[in-house]
């Protein structure tokens, strides 16, 4: 093996890689953070303000606090098994990350090409459902390790949950590679570039039974039941504390990232811009460097805003600003920043917009919705998704078919 | 036969869910409830023994105690008995407050039910709204007493001061943005359909158990039983107030939630009438400095949040009570828990505490 | 072609001979039907083995079709388990004496 | 040696190990864990062997469901840690039949008869990968064992709805 | 292949992350135990019972309707991505398979299969 | 007032509408609407050691004694009806005859808030018109690591106790 191929097979996905997981757990405590302040102003209080400037060093002192707390492992438990659980959760909610590209374009670093998505194989979507549905073990092993009654119960409901919400999710991505031709992330993303629409336009049922199926996959509310602490008290992590609880946190919050990653890709369009096939919108694509302060300084403006108690103002305020600085920077072309107007930066933005709405629409259930009971939730899934998401293949299949007979015949 | 083995699983008195510090043991075959027993007592703390070594005026801070969700109720029960007992009439300005207090309580014990109630079913962001409005009906207790819980906020006779000045206007301002406060409970709540699905058919107490049963306040009316103290033995001038008691059909726990919704509707229309019809005058009868009712027996009932609220007083003339007696509501409600819960799941149990809105306080005293 | 069909075949062998030998030293009956399941990999590894070999996809093909056998051979022979269970109280195979009566 | 071999090595001896400890292992959950390593060691395997399809199913549907469904069994009827003692009787016999199986599969090899060339008809990674390739294939040759294979799960599913249903 | 190598790489660092965390983590917590907290929780009652006792069939009918539909789902994969190419054949085809299986699926609503009460 | 009484029903909609509603999720976007609506109002957290609520003038917090603020006397006359009257029996009262004769002297005057209550009954028979000797004060910070600190001698309660630094 050359040296070349050394270091374009290998090490740059690796790389790639412990940029990836070291990053995420930082963007995931930021998250959380995001998530509480969120919730904090729909619930009209102010959310963590203690630590840090608007409680920005909050997620440290919380992960400091994790990993210093004393780890119990109750008496009766299964010890193998026990600490097994939240490693068998963790690892397939990263490996999920492996094949999720967030930019269509290439960039070039020491002369190398990198690409923006650490693999795209050809199967990926069946290997994010094949991840995904690992992603059980931790769950079933996490409730049996414990021997408590909550624990064995919780995640005998869990993972009865996500087995039966994996089958909708399945369904509504079948509707998906049938417009695209192909199983591969990539590949989905330039079917709609080529389409000229994302693929929620067609697939609004399909998208609805995925956004669906993917908040029960994620045991988000309403379908929280895992931790329906009402109820099961925490569920199967009831007996966890320290280290392994934060492992499964960590799970949940980069499954809801991972399956909102998904979302973006296969039903709205991933990295492309709106209306990908409409000339005159060019400056969403160009412009990112407007864009981006624009939309970083709404969201700050709207985060440290609520101080006043009046939110709009200083949203309105911030992104104005940062559109601003965006323009003057454009415009003075500072460093030959506006020269970079590479597709790679333009996509990422898109990409992680799109990705940032549906977290935010997560946090926005919760801040909204009761829990459904264990029951309905069930019956939601398997009288009404499954059925609508089959009959969305069968019509998907249908319209295809008949569209082609029509074209063939024109 | 395939065994699924019972296994009995304990609900509190550490749980995130069972308000204070009940207890239940659940027997479980699979996840469906077979049987539900509470074990109470974690709250117990002999008021009705204490009582017997208290003079009359220093019980009252005793029954803010009981009911510590809506002590203004129990003040209200408790000086209302004594002063059956003693034969005094309050004067007409003390009795209006005295049914303003009463209201604005109902309302903030409804909105704390509501809050939890709905925390238990896992809408989280109703218990901050109806924090946040119930904080409005505690500064107005704050500013009529001083305090905001355990008020002790009358006195046998009527009240120990006018309200101070200004309050009224505030009640006024408050009656005035609580119903739109409302709407938005209701837009989250009443019409979602995981709501509807949570509480609708959930919990279903007949006509004839809840009277066997002997419940009373909401839970007794959500099962369609037109009883409510205030119209069936005016007390407090309640019989001038122009008010509809609200009744449920089914009986279930939708049909108790919505009858509390509406009694806040209801209050809200009482404190407005009683605004208006303020009678001017003194807010305290004459009273001996040592009170010493006669020598009798007295039982009355108020109807507090939770339900019928009876307050029972032995006398033998001395200025201590001989035997006191709390018929508390959230005691005589809990014992339809286990018929509710029947044949439910765990899920259910959580929903159906809620929606009997009981105050350990109350039930173990 | 990356790896030796032979050693392919060798490793499956293995995997056979270690589901065999679960299914006839064990009692439990759910072991033993996770022994089939490891008999039942050899065999999918045998038919891809052959597919590289020849490259053909039938192998492929077929092994998929082995998958959603065995698929319904473990929600059977579960679901029988569970109705041993049901009715013997046992899961151990040389307990169970049905055609004794 | 190329590296993927190397990976294959690694990977079969690993499946091996855990297949060894999942009918040695005196827990059923650990069995049940050891099976998941085994299923997932051998996908490695079967993306070695350029089977990149059957790999992601052998996850899906072994190590996702089929091992999902011994776990609920194994809680169902909750046996852990109850297993009797192992049958040894049967050891020497099954260690003769494998040897005399390794010592066939030897000869075959070793006499030039896995050498012969069944044909090369169609390239693994042609028509735009795996997946196009084995979907041709299977809906376009096999249409009969895939009928046959939904009837299968058919009465699968009956067979055990039926077998497991609580009440008669 | 060589598209699965990074794959390959990234369950190794996935593996090796919380174990070198849960690792560290050991070296910095505290470890005080006594009898009472290494007991699993019950609300504040010591616990009665066994926890691991016997849990409704029905959650095992679900698993099997869920592996039945996850063999469907990979039938179903392939299919899709070839769609356009096999046509209308492709169609009545993949109808006569789902038929069959909603026949199954049908069978179990109407058993009950899906009902949790 | 007549007696009335009205049924509560959950608000229906029908037909077509009931359909649409169904299938649109109307309420569940009003729901949405209501929290999104509720970000933009003014928050109710009070960030307590920094901002303080204002209380009103009838607050009861710690009760406590005090002098005549303009000629500086002592008020209390220890007249023991605060003593008798408190239910928690916090209130510990020890007096002397006055050197002159006439009336009592406080010697000594005590509340132990570990057992008070807050009720104010204290305050009530108070004889020292208008202003009373005893008065429940706006204070209400009083954590303290030490039981003994909850006794609260004559002199804690003339002059309140300063703000503690809470280390132990």
């Amino acid at each position: 093996m050359g040296q070349d191929t050394l270091i374009r097979n290998v090490l740059i996905p690796t790389a790639q890689i412990l940029a990836v997981v070291l990053i995420l757990p930082l963007l995931i405590a930021y998250l959380q953070l995001v998530e509480r302040k969120v919730l904090g102003f729909m619930q009209a209080r102010l959310a963590p303000r203690r630590v840090g400037w608007h409680g920005l060093l909050q997620p440290i002192a919380d992960a400091v606090k994790l990993l210093i707390k004393e780890d119990v492992i109750p008496e009766k438990s299964d010890r193998f098994l026990f600490t097994l659980a939240p490693i068998a959760t963790v690892i397939p909610a990263l490996a999920a990350l492996a094949v999720i590209p967030f930019a269509g374009a290439p960039f070039t670093v020491f002369g190398y090409e990198v690409k923006p998505f650490i693999t795209d194989v050809n199967v990926a979507l069946l290997y994010l459902l094949a991840i995904s549905s690992l992603g059980i073990y931790g769950i079933i092993l996490g409730g049996w390790a414990s021997n408590s009654k909550y624990s064995l119960l919780g995640a005998l409901r869990s993972s009865a949950q996500m087995i039966s919400y994996e089958v909708p999710l399945g369904f509504a991505i079948i509707g998906v590679m049938m417009l695209a031709g192909s199983a591969s992330m990539v590949d989905i993303v330039e079917a709609q570039r080529k389409a000229g629409v994302w693929y929620v336009v067609p697939q609004l049922v399909g998208f609805f039974c995925y956004f669906i199926a993917a908040i029960a996959e994620t045991n988000r509310v309403p379908f929280d039941l895992p931790e329906a602490e009402a109820e099961l008290v925490a569920g199967f992590h009831t007996e966890y504390s320290g280290m392994k609880f934060a492992f499964f946190f960590l799970a949940e919050y980069t499954n809801m990232i991972v399956v909102s990653c998904i979302a973006t890709i296969l039903f709205f369009g991933g990295w492309l811009r709106p209306l990908p096939n409409v000339e005159s919108l060019w400056w969403l694509q160009n412009g990112w460097l407007i864009l981006l302060p624009l939309t970083l300084g709404g969201f700050a403006g709207w985060l440290f805003g609520q101080r006043t108690g009046r939110g709009l103002p200083p949203m309105i305020a911030g992104g104005g600003i940062g559109a601003a600085a965006g323009a003057i920077l454009a415009m003075s072309d500072l460093g030959g920043l506006a020269s970079l107007s590479l597709p790679a930066v333009s996509g990422a933005f898109w990409f992680f917009f799109k990705v940032s709405l549906f977290l935010f629409m997560y946090i926005w259930f919760r801040g909204t919705y009761p829990r459904y009971r264990y029951d309905q939730l069930m019956a939601l899934g398997w009288k009404w998704l499954i059925p609508l998401s089959v009959a969305n293949v069968i019509v998907t299949g249908l319209a295809i078919v008949v569209k082609g007979a029509v074209q063939g015949r024109g | 036969m395939f065994r699924t083995e019972e296994m009995d699983i304990n609900m509190g008195p550490q749980h995130p869910s069972t308000h204070g510090v009940l207890r239940l043991v659940l027997n479980l075959d699979g996840e469906e409830i077979v049987d539900v027993r509470p074990v109470i007592g974690y709250l117990h703390r002999g008021v009705e023994k204490l009582s017997e070594h208290r003079t009359y005026a220093m019980i009252e801070p005793l029954t803010d105690r009981l009911d510590y969700v809506a002590a203004i109720s129990e003040n209200l029960g408790y000086c209302g008995a004594v002063e059956k007992l003693m034969g005094l009439q309050v004067p007409p300005r003390a009795q209006s407050i005295r049914v303003i207090l009463a209201e604005l309580q109902r309302i903030a014990s409804h909105l704390l039910w509501l809050g939890t109630h709905a925390l238990d079913l896992g809408a989280m962001t109703v218990f901050f709204y109806t924090f946040r409005e119930r904080e409005l009906i505690l500064d107005l207790f704050e500013q009529f007493c001083g305090a905001r819980l355990t008020y002790n906020a009358m006195r046998i006779g009527g009240l120990l001061e006018d309200v101070p000045p200004g309050w009224t206007d505030r009640v006024r301002h408050f009656l005035s943005i609580f119903p739109s406060r409302q709407k938005e409970y209701e837009d989250l709540l009443t019409v979602n359909r995981i709501w509807l699905g949570r509480t609708q058919g959930v919990g279903v107490l007949s006509r004839e158990d809840a009277v066997a049963l002997g419940t009373s306040g909401p839970t007794l009316r959500g099962s369609g039983v037109d009883y409510d103290v205030r119209k069936s033995q005016p007390y407090s001038s309640y019989d001038q107030f122009d008010f509809d008691v609200p009744l449920g059909t089914k009986g279930d726990t939708y049909d108790r939630y919505l009858v509390r919704m509406e009694e806040m509707r209801q209050s809200c229309r009482i404190i407005q009438q009683a605004l208006d019809r303020l009678p001017e005058g003194e807010v305290r009868a004459k009273v001996p400095k040592y009170i010493k009712p006669p020598a009798g027996e007295v039982y009355h009932v108020v109807e507090s949040p939770r339900g019928e609220q009876g307050f029972y007083i032995v006398s033998k003339g001395s200025e201590m009570p001989y035997r006191m007696r709390f018929r508390s509501p959230s005691f005589v409600n809990l014992q339809a828990l286990p018929m509710m819960c029947k044949g439910r799941l765990i899920a259910d149990v959580v929903a159906i505490i809620g929606s009997i809105d009981i105050v350990l306080g109350d039930v173990d005293r | 072609m990356p790896v030796p069909p032979v050693h392919a075949l060798v490793f499956s062998l293995l995997l056979f001979a270690v589901g065999v030998l679960g299914v006839l030293t064990r009692r439990n009956a759910i072991i033993i039907l996770m022994s089939i399941e490891l008999m039942m990999n050899a065999a999918n590894i045998n038919f891809i083995a052959f597919g590289l070999r020849s490259h053909d996809l039938t192998g492929q093909v077929f092994a998929v079709f082995t998958i959603a056998v065995a698929a319904g051979e473990v929600a059977v022979g579960l679901a029988v388990v569970l109705a041993l269970f049901r009715n013997r109280d046992t899961v151990y195979v040389d307990e169970v004496h049905i055609m004794k009566g | 040696m190329t590296p993927a071999a190397v990976v294959f090595y690694i990977l079969a001896s690993l499946a091996l190990l855990s297949a060894v400890m999942v009918i040695w292992s005196r827990n059923v959950v650990h069995s049940a864990i050891y099976l998941v390593l085994t299923f997932l060691c051998v996908a490695g395997v079967y993306i070695v062997l350029r089977a990149e399809f059957v790999a992601a199913v052998q996850v899906l549907v072994y190590a996702g469901g089929i091992v999902v469904l011994f776990l609920f069994v194994i809680m169902l009827v909750n046996l852990a840690g109850t297993l009797g003692p192992r049958v040894r009787v049967h050891a020497t016999v099954s260690a003769i039949v494998g040897c005399a199986a390794v010592a066939l599969l030897l000869y075959v090899s070793a006499s030039g008869g896995l050498d012969t060339d069944f044909g090369a008809r169609i390239d693994l990674s042609a028509q735009g990968g795996n997946l196009q390739a084995v979907g041709w294939a299977l809906y376009s040759d096999y249409l009969l064992p895939f009928e046959i294979a939904s009837l299968l799960l058919l009465v699968a599913m009956i067979g055990a709805i039926v077998l497991a249903r609580q009440k008669y | 292949m060589v598209e699965y190598v990074p794959i390959l790489i990234f369950l190794g660092v996935a593996t090796l992350f919380p174990v070198a965390t849960l690792v560290i983590a050991r070296l910095l917590r505290p470890s005080v135990y006594n009898k009472t907290k290494l007991e699993a929780y019950e609300c504040g009652v010591p616990p009665s019972g066994e926890a691991r006792a016997r849990y409704p069939v029905r959650f095992y009918i679900i698993a099997v309707l869920f592996v039945v539909f996850d063999v469907e789902t990979i039938f179903l994969f392939p299919w899709a991505v070839k769609f356009k190419a096999l046509g209308v054949f492709g169609f009545i085809e993949m109808l006569v398979f789902l038929g069959i299986l909603l026949v199954g699926f049908a069978y179990a609503w109407k058993k009950g299969a899906l009902e949790w009460v | 007032m007549g007696a009335t009484t009205r049924t509560v029903e959950a608000p229906r909609t029908t037909g077509a509408r009931e359909i649409l509603k169904t299938f649109l999720l109307l309420e569940l976007w009003v729901g949405l609407w209501v929290t999104l609506k509720n970000q933009f109002r003014p928050h109710i957290t009070v960030e307590y050691p920094k901002e303080r609520v204002e209380l009103s003038p009838r607050f009861r917090g710690i009760p406590r004694l005090r002098f005549h603020p303009e000629s500086g006397e002592e008020l209390c006359i220890a007249c023991h009806l605060c003593e008798t009257v408190c239910p928690d029996d916090c209130i510990h009262i020890v007096s002397e005859k006055k050197p002159d004769g006439k009336g009592k002297r406080l010697v000594s005057f005590e509340i132990n808030l570990e057992r008070c209550c807050f009720c104010g009954l204290c305050v009530d028979p108070c004889p020292t018109k208008p202003l009373t000797a005893i008065y429940m004060s706006h204070d209400y910070e009083m954590a303290d690591f030490k039981r003994d600190a909850f006794v609260a001698p004559l002199k804690v309660l003339l002059n309140g106790v300063d703000p503690k630094d809470y280390k132990e």
